[in-house]
Order: structure tokens, then sequence, then C-alpha cells
């Protein structure tokens, strides 16, 4: 167990120093970099390499944001493989996206019970 | 320093881990001899870590742990492990999983050693977790 | 005739009185003791961002009329600016003061093309008192050109500091103690097409650069105590200083120059390359620099405020940053 | 003034990005994040009837509820700050995104504001996720039913 955690730190701050890079050295902006990574996750699972990415590095593969466009493809393919072409679009969102609807339940939650501050430390 | 400490770490770590399988089961039926041959098999496995097993009534459920730096083939490993322990009791109905949870409660069943009747329930019960979507 | 660029007031019209306010985080200023309102709420007490700023504008406005000993009907007209779409907060401001008003945008320069157009106006004299300055606070800015204030996005080195504060003052005729506006050179657009927004400091220094450069062509032989940019920070200070020492300007201006927005916070590493804003040059000017002018520890400087004409809608499209400087030369007698 | 010698000043003056600082805390940052991860899809594994594959669901929800706590409270900024891309690659930074967002825009109201602009920052990352794994998958369809490639 310890060892998986290890696994998924190593993974997760490669994953990171990727997307550093792109900042930094590409001078990409955030949004741009977020959206060429989940690009990038979707890709990935297209020629089928995410899932034992994940198997190899649990939450170091499904924490960084890579892992929306995986699990958007991932449900694209399922319902794909069921029903054919139409599937593709109705598979979307059949596996996910906790992330999305967890952001948008708390994202609300937080309008109601927070102020943003501008202070800095 | 600290690098070196962390090196030594993994190092320790996967070293540890290249040891044979460690492998506990239990037979309802309390047949030893499918229990040793089951056994042999696993301890043989290059790949994997762990396993688990119960036999019962004609069925067999496994459970593997694929060795940390071999599970990026994890799927590949349990389908060809599935289909070697197929062949091996073909007249057994086979269920293999290398899911850590799976293999947690079916280690509970083993340590246990309950009843007919919770065996066969509490078995049921760990199939179905393992087929839910992600 | 491009020398119209530069212009000295026959009439001298004197800066009679100023007021500075500040919010919390201006504190940490070396600046702190010249400031007159310091406010702990960065919302002065009101529900938005942007009801705090109008309400920072109206309050410092008023303290300046009243410093002055004058009424807000003795305000011939009330110039200013700020950066907020369409310039709500000084619009609303206006609408309490209940003067004459007429908006201004310069960005970061606002501070000092209001002092400016004040000068012209009262060169007429068809107008009495002026009231001019800008402001600047820091959540609805930041909002406005960059990311939510809770959204971690890592700021580089270059980066600088909005500040939430405003400086106003009240512009009169000649008055003996008081400092006056002796001359004052209006800025052009340049535009080095740079384009990062992080760096703004980088995009102002040329334009900076090209208004002393001819301040100080057209006036050869003054000497200045120094000269001080609005909110170049750090990064665009140090661009500046350069600039000026391979073009050969003046070597002597090197030693006196100072940037208001890299002095700002002090020595403060996490506030990066230093403070910008509108409130940055304005509570500076017309804080310390007033004082001290008043005072007499001063006769005579330069002052030039930056500013930076981007959107973040011209960000987006692709357009780089173009920048424009104004310069003032404040004199005591 | 040339802007091609001025870009030249600029670049020698200005001072650089710490790119490999910068590569340090991200990689710290974004490598504590994925840990806490793990150690939380180990607890729903442990505690609830969750196999390794179902628990990142639960997971990345709690890591966003993190997110929206930390947001709230004013420290996901300073964390940024530090870890850059190390806690903006991670759901937190989704999150964070989402919530900072919905926070700011309170003050227009609920609907047009909150609901208006909770997907400004974010939303570009579910467009092109989503638009991204039509294509891929559209792809692999078309050429499973050609028969150049399997499932």
């Amino acid at each position: 167990m310890i060892f998986s955690i290890i696994i998924a730190f190593v993974v997760g701050g490669l994953i990171c120093v990727v997307g550093q890079l792109l900042f930094d050295v590409a001078k990409l902006t955030p949004a741009h970099t977020l959206s060429l990574l989940v690009v990038i996750g979707s890709v990935l699972d297209g020629l089928g390499l995410y899932e034992p990415f994940i198997d190899f590095a649990g939450a170091g593969a499904t924490i960084p944001i890579m892992s929306f466009g995986n699990s958007l493809t991932h449900g694209a393919l399922a319902e794909a493989e069921k029903h054919g072409l139409i599937g593709v679009l109705t598979g979307m969102f059949e596996v996910t996206s906790s992330g999305i609807s967890a952001a948008i339940v708390f994202g609300v939650i937080a309008a109601l019970i927070f102020k943003s501050k501008g202070k800095v430390s | 320093m600290k690098k070196l400490w962390f090196i030594s770490c993994v190092l320790l770590l996967v070293g540890g881990c290249s040891e044979r399988p460690q492998v506990t089961s239990y037979h309802v039926e309390d047949n030893q001899q499918e229990l040793e041959k089951l056994e042999e098999f696993i301890a043989d496995q290059e790949k994997i870590s762990e396993g688990s097993a119960v036999f019962f009534d004609h069925e067999l459920v496994v459970t593997i742990q694929v060795k940390p730096l071999s599970k990026f083939s994890k799927e590949k490993i349990t389908k060809s492990f599935e289909k070697e322990v197929k062949s091996l009791f073909p007249d057994h109905k086979v269920f293999v999983s290398s899911d850590l949870k799976i293999s947690w409660e079916l280690k509970k069943i083993i340590e246990e050693q309950p009843e007919k009747d919770k065996v066969k329930k509490d078995l049921d019960k760990l199939q179905a977790l393992s087929k839910e979507a992600t | 005739m491009k020398n119209a660029r530069t212009y000295q007031f026959a009439s001298k019209p004197s800066i009679v009185s100023t007021a500075v306010a500040v919010g919390p985080l201006e504190k940490q200023s070396p600046f702190l003791p010249h400031f007159d309102l310091v406010y702990d709420d960065e919302r002065f007490g009101q529900e938005t961002n942007e009801k705090g700023h109008a309400y920072l504008i109206e309050e410092t406005c008023k303290l300046a009329i009243m410093k002055g000993g004058f009424q807000t009907t003795d305000i011939d007209l009330f110039l200013a600016g700020d950066l907020v779409n369409q310039m709500t907060p000084t619009n609303f401001a206006a609408r309490e003061l209940a003067t004459p008003f007429m908006g201004m945008f310069s960005a970061c320069a606002t501070s000092i093309s209001t002092l400016i157009t004040a000068s012209f106006f009262l060169e007429t004299n068809h107008m009495e008192r002026i009231l001019f300055g800008s402001a600047s606070q820091h959540n609805a800015i930041e909002r406005q050109f960059r990311y939510p204030i809770e959204y971690g996005a890592q700021k580089p080195p270059t980066g600088q500091w909005t500040v939430t504060g405003g400086g106003f003052g009240v512009l009169s005729h000649y008055q003996s103690d008081k400092p006056y506006v002796h001359s004052a050179t209006i800025g052009q657009v340049v535009d080095c097409e740079l384009k990062d927004p992080l760096d703004m400091g980088s995009a102002m220094a040329a334009a900076a650069f090209d208004t002393i450069q001819f301040h100080l062509s057209q006036n050869k032989g003054t000497s200045y105590d120094f000269v001080m940019t609005g909110d170049l920070g750090k990064t665009g200070s140090a661009i500046l200083k350069e600039l000026i020492r391979t073009s050969g300007v003046s070597s002597y201006f090197v030693d006196q120059y100072r940037d208001a927005g890299a002095e700002f916070y002090g020595n403060n590493d996490k506030l990066l390359s230093g403070a910008s804003g509108a409130g940055c040059s304005a509570t500076v000017y017309y804080g310390p620099i007033y004082a001290e002018l008043l005072k007499k520890q001063w006769k005579k400087v330069l002052l030039v405020a930056t500013g930076a004409l981007l959107s973040p809608l011209s960000f987006q499209q692709g357009e780089s940053i173009p920048c424009i400087a104004h310069a003032v030369e404040l004199s005591m007698d | 003034m040339d802007a091609k010698t001025y870009q030249q000043t600029v670049d020698q003056l200005a001072p650089k990005r710490p790119v490999l600082k910068n590569c340090l805390t991200a990689f710290l940052t974004g490598g504590i994040i994925c840990g806490i991860g793990q150690i939380i899809s180990f607890m729903y594994m442990y505690f609830f009837p969750f196999t390794e594959r179902t628990s990142s669901n639960p997971t990345v929800a709690t890591m966003v509820f993190i997110a929206m706590v930390l947001t709230g409270l004013g420290i996901y900024k300073k964390i940024g700050q530090f870890g850059g891309a190390g806690s903006a690659v991670p759901v937190t930074g989704f999150g964070n995104a989402v919530v900072s967002a919905a926070i700011e825009h309170k003050s227009e109201g609920f609907i047009l504001g909150v609901g208006g602009n909770i997907f400004k920052l974010a939303g570009s990352v579910i467009v092109y996720g989503v638009f991204s794994a039509f294509v891929v998958a559209l792809i692999k369809t078309i050429l499973v039913q050609v028969g150049v490639i399997n499932w």
C-alpha cells in the first residue's frame, strides 16, 4: 500500500512537472495547459493506454485533469461498443463525471457560504 | 542525503516484492489435493505478489495482487492467469479478480471460515461488486 | 508642431490640497505615515468590491475638498478615472459628489493625465478649482483584468500587485506656499510588441523612457531633486535605468531616479515586482511627495505616471500591450 | 524604439521565471495531492464497498470538496502561488477554478452571476474534454467497423 502511495506521488508529480513546463517554457495560460492535458488524456484512452496507466499509478493517474478526457472517452467507447456509432454521443457522460458534478454542487455551496478575500499573507 | 534515503527506500520496497507470492486459501469441502494444486500454481507465478483462493461446491474464486512494477499490464496478466486456472480446474466455475478490495474481502472470508450458506452469499456479493462499472 | 507635447504653465496652477486613502494591505507600505485614511476593510464596509471602490473615491475626494477649506459646491470640475469597466466607480462617486464631472482613462497614468488636463483648464482662467486624481481597488481590478481573487494562478516574478487606494487633489490658481505645476509633457502611445500581461513593467518602461527623454530635451539644464515613475515595479524600473544609461540622456539622472511601484510595499518578496494600479502613483504622488514638497524638503520633481492600455479582450485577441506615460514637473518656490 | 532591440533588453533585465524551482515545487505539490488522493481511495475501498476502479469517483468528489474548503478559506491561492501547475493540474485545481469563479460572481446574483460564470475558467476543459472524447471515440468506432482494429 505504501508503495502504491509512492507511485501515485511520483507519477502525479511528474504530470504536474509537464504542466509546469507548459506554463513556464511554452508560456501557455492555465486554461490552455489544462485543455491540452485533457485532450492528451482522451487520445491516450483511444489508444488503450490510459486504463493500464491507472492500474499502474492509481490516484497518480486519476487525480490529474487528464483523467477527465479518459473517462469521457471511455464512456463514449463503452457505449459505442454496445450500440455502434450513436453510442459515441450518448455514452460520453455515462461513466463520468463525478468531478464535474461535484465541482458544480460544491461551487454553488461555496458561493452560498464564502466571500472572496484579497489578502496576501 | 534525502535523495539517497529515498532511493534506498524504493530499492528496499522493490526488493521486498521480488519474493515468491504468499498464498492463503480455504476449501469448504476440505479437499487438500485441489488446494495444494492451486497453491503450487500460484506460487510459481513470477508477476504476482499475493494470492487467495476459496473452493466451494465446484466454484473457485481466486484473487491475486500483481506486483507493483508489473501493474501496467495488470489486465493481461489477470486474463492469462484466469485462462490457466480454468484449464487446471475444468470442472469448476472459475472467477478471478486482481482488485485490491475483492482480495481484502476474500481474505476476510478465508479468515472467518464460515458455514456453507454464508460462503455462498458472501462470494455472490463479491462477484457482484467486482462487476460494477466505474 | 511636435513641441506642443510639452507645455509650461505660465499661471503656475497650484495643488492647494490633497487627500490619500488606502486599504488594509497598504499598511505595510513605508509611505504609511503620509496616508490620510487607512481602512481595515478592503471593501470599505460596502457589499461589493465595486461599491467599495466608489466609496473609496468619494470619501477621499470629500477629504481633499475639506482639507482645502472648500465645499463640494466650490468645485468647478471633477476630473478622474479608474480601471474598472466604463469607470463605474468614478462615475458613481461623481454622482454622490454632484459636481460637474468628466471621466478620463489613461490606465495607471490617470493620476497625472487628470492633473495635466486640470492645469490646462485653469490656464484659461475660466475655472477656479478642479478636483483631480485616480484610484484603484485590488479585488475589483484583479477580477477585471485577470482571474477571480481566489483562483490559484501562479504569478511570475515580474507580476505586480494592484494597490487598493486613491489619491485626489484640488488644483487652483497660484499660491506661493503650495507646490505648483511648472510644466507637463503629454505622452505618446508606445508599443514595443510585448504581450505578457504578467509583465507590464517591461512594456511600460519604453513609454516612460519616450516621455522622459522628450521632457528633458525641452527643459535642458533643469536639475531635479528626483524623477519618479508611477508603477514600473522592480522589473520595469531596472529596464528604464538601463535605457537611460545606454542612451546617454542624462547619466546624472539615474541616481536621482525612483519608482513608486517598486518602493510601495517595501521589500516584500511576496508581492513580486511591486505595486501597480491607478491608485499606486496617485497615493504616492499626492501623499508623501506632496507632503515633502509642501515642507520644502524638495523643490523640483518630475513625476511620470505610466499606463498599460490593454484590456482582457485585446490580450485574448492576441494584441500587444500599448503603453503611455504622462509627465508633470512640480515645483515649490 | 525598435521592438526587437527592446525585446532583447527586456530579456536581459527582466527576472526569469525560475523554471527548475517551479518544476520542483510543482512536483512536490502535485505529488502530495495525488498521494493524498491515493490514501483517500484506499479509505473508500477499506470502509465502503468500492473496488479499485469504482473508488476513483468518490475520491475525485472528495478532492473537489477539499479544494472548495481551501478556496473558500483563501488558502488555495497561496498553494497555487507556491505549487504552480502542481496545484492546477490535479482535479483540485479544476475545483478551485469552478469554486473561485462561483464565489467571485456571487455579487451579480445566483442566476446571472454564479450560474452564468461558474465555468468561466473551467469551461474550456469540459468543452475540449467532451469534444476530443467525441472525435477519438468516433475515429476508433469507425476503424473497428471497417475492421482495421479490434475493441
